[in-house]
């Protein structure tokens, strides 16, 4: 299956890309993801994961054709 | 409810006016409207500021305040809602973000527009980066809680 | 702090725009402003109301106002703020109140804002007579409390 | 001493008059006021009182040359 995964404001900076395209087989959890297209680096503390552009907990399963996003905590307003 | 993300700088008494104006039905009803702006400051957390970068998540950050702005009219009688949020780079003292509330009565129109001015700076995906007068740059690592005492 | 009482219909917008505009000292610092717009309704407890008469007690009703604003000015860190009322024939739709407080933090500038509408609906001397669609008149007989959910 | 009474609103209505010019010897009460300037009428409801623009009990004693206000509740904003 393949999974779009995208990343922002300084999360974006510190993996070095805006996003990641997975192509992978199996069922895979948001932290799963992570591990895969960010090999060995630990996820930084406070990062939130969104499935397609709705917040979810890492241990939420992904589908085919999901855009899985990963974020610092948001600063609007 | 109107949500508009604008990468220009916007008078937020225009974007009013211009929404009021445009209104037509239940004029009449309003007997209260409760607005907020937020602006950018020249000094934060220590550091004086000269400039701020605001990214945000195209499509994401328009569904969740969109959601924000619905648990809002679930819980108070709005009659109508606009927001407007800027993105890119911004200045000192130009507007951040918009919200107005119209509805009949004062204790709603100000619950609700505070209750989406709080949401939103928890829920919705907009980052900050602040260019420092020193030329060092930072990301602001959280949002504070506006309804508590500082 | 700025208070007027206006015999004449006014632009709550052109009349914050102009205010701001005049402003020359901490502009920087202003991160939050807090707006309450009060607006004649066309119904009013079960009844169609076509026009208002906004009695005051000139004097009173600005030193009032002035002595809420100060006790806001107590509690919060107030930039400055704004309150314009409106006395005489009002018809539906037309400003009766507005109520505009600048501080650097949102919260400030939301409770500040919100203690001030409150206290000038239960201490400043202005009276309403409305003129209903049924060519009756009455007096209101009191305000009610904004914090409480109706 | 002297002392302005002035009527507001529905109160002015009722008591057919904006105001009154009181000249007296010897203290008085706020309440005292009411009854010389209105004799026999009762105070309505809720009515309140103001000496030299300030809210005041009832009790409250008045001075030369204050003026005295008598208003009902307030319903502006």
């Amino acid at each position: 299956m393949s999974i779009k995964v995208r990343y922002f404001a300084s999360l974006k900076e510190s993996v070095g890309r805006s996003e990641d395209d997975l192509t992978i087989t199996g069922l895979l959890t948001v932290n799963e993801v992570w591990n895969l297209t960010n090999l060995g680096k630990p996820l930084p503390e406070n990062i939130l994961a969104a499935v397609n552009m709705e917040y979810v907990e890492f241990d939420n399963i992904v589908k085919d054709g999901d855009e899985v996003a990963f974020f610092p905590p948001v600063t609007g307003g | 409810m109107t949500i508009k993300i604008s990468a220009e700088a916007f008078d937020p008494y225009q974007e009013i006016q211009a929404y009021q104006n445009a209104k037509t039905g239940n004029i009449g009803a309003i007997g209260a409207t409760s607005i907020f702006i937020g602006t950018m400051r020249d000094f934060n957390e220590g550091a004086a500021v000269k400039g701020m970068t605001l990214e945000y998540y195209p499509g994401m950050t328009e569904k969740q305040l969109k959601k924000i702005i619905t648990e809002a009219q679930q819980q108070w009688p709005i009659i109508d809602s606009l927001v407007i949020h800027r993105v890119g780079d911004i200045l000192p003292n130009e507007t951040i973000v918009l919200v107005a509330v119209w509805s009949s009565h004062r204790g709603d129109a100000f619950d609700a527009s505070r209750y989406i001015m709080e949401a939103l700076k928890s829920k919705a995906p907009f980052w900050k980066k602040e260019h420092l007068v020193t030329e060092n740059e930072r990301w602001l690592a959280h949002n504070t809680n506006g309804y508590k005492p500082r």
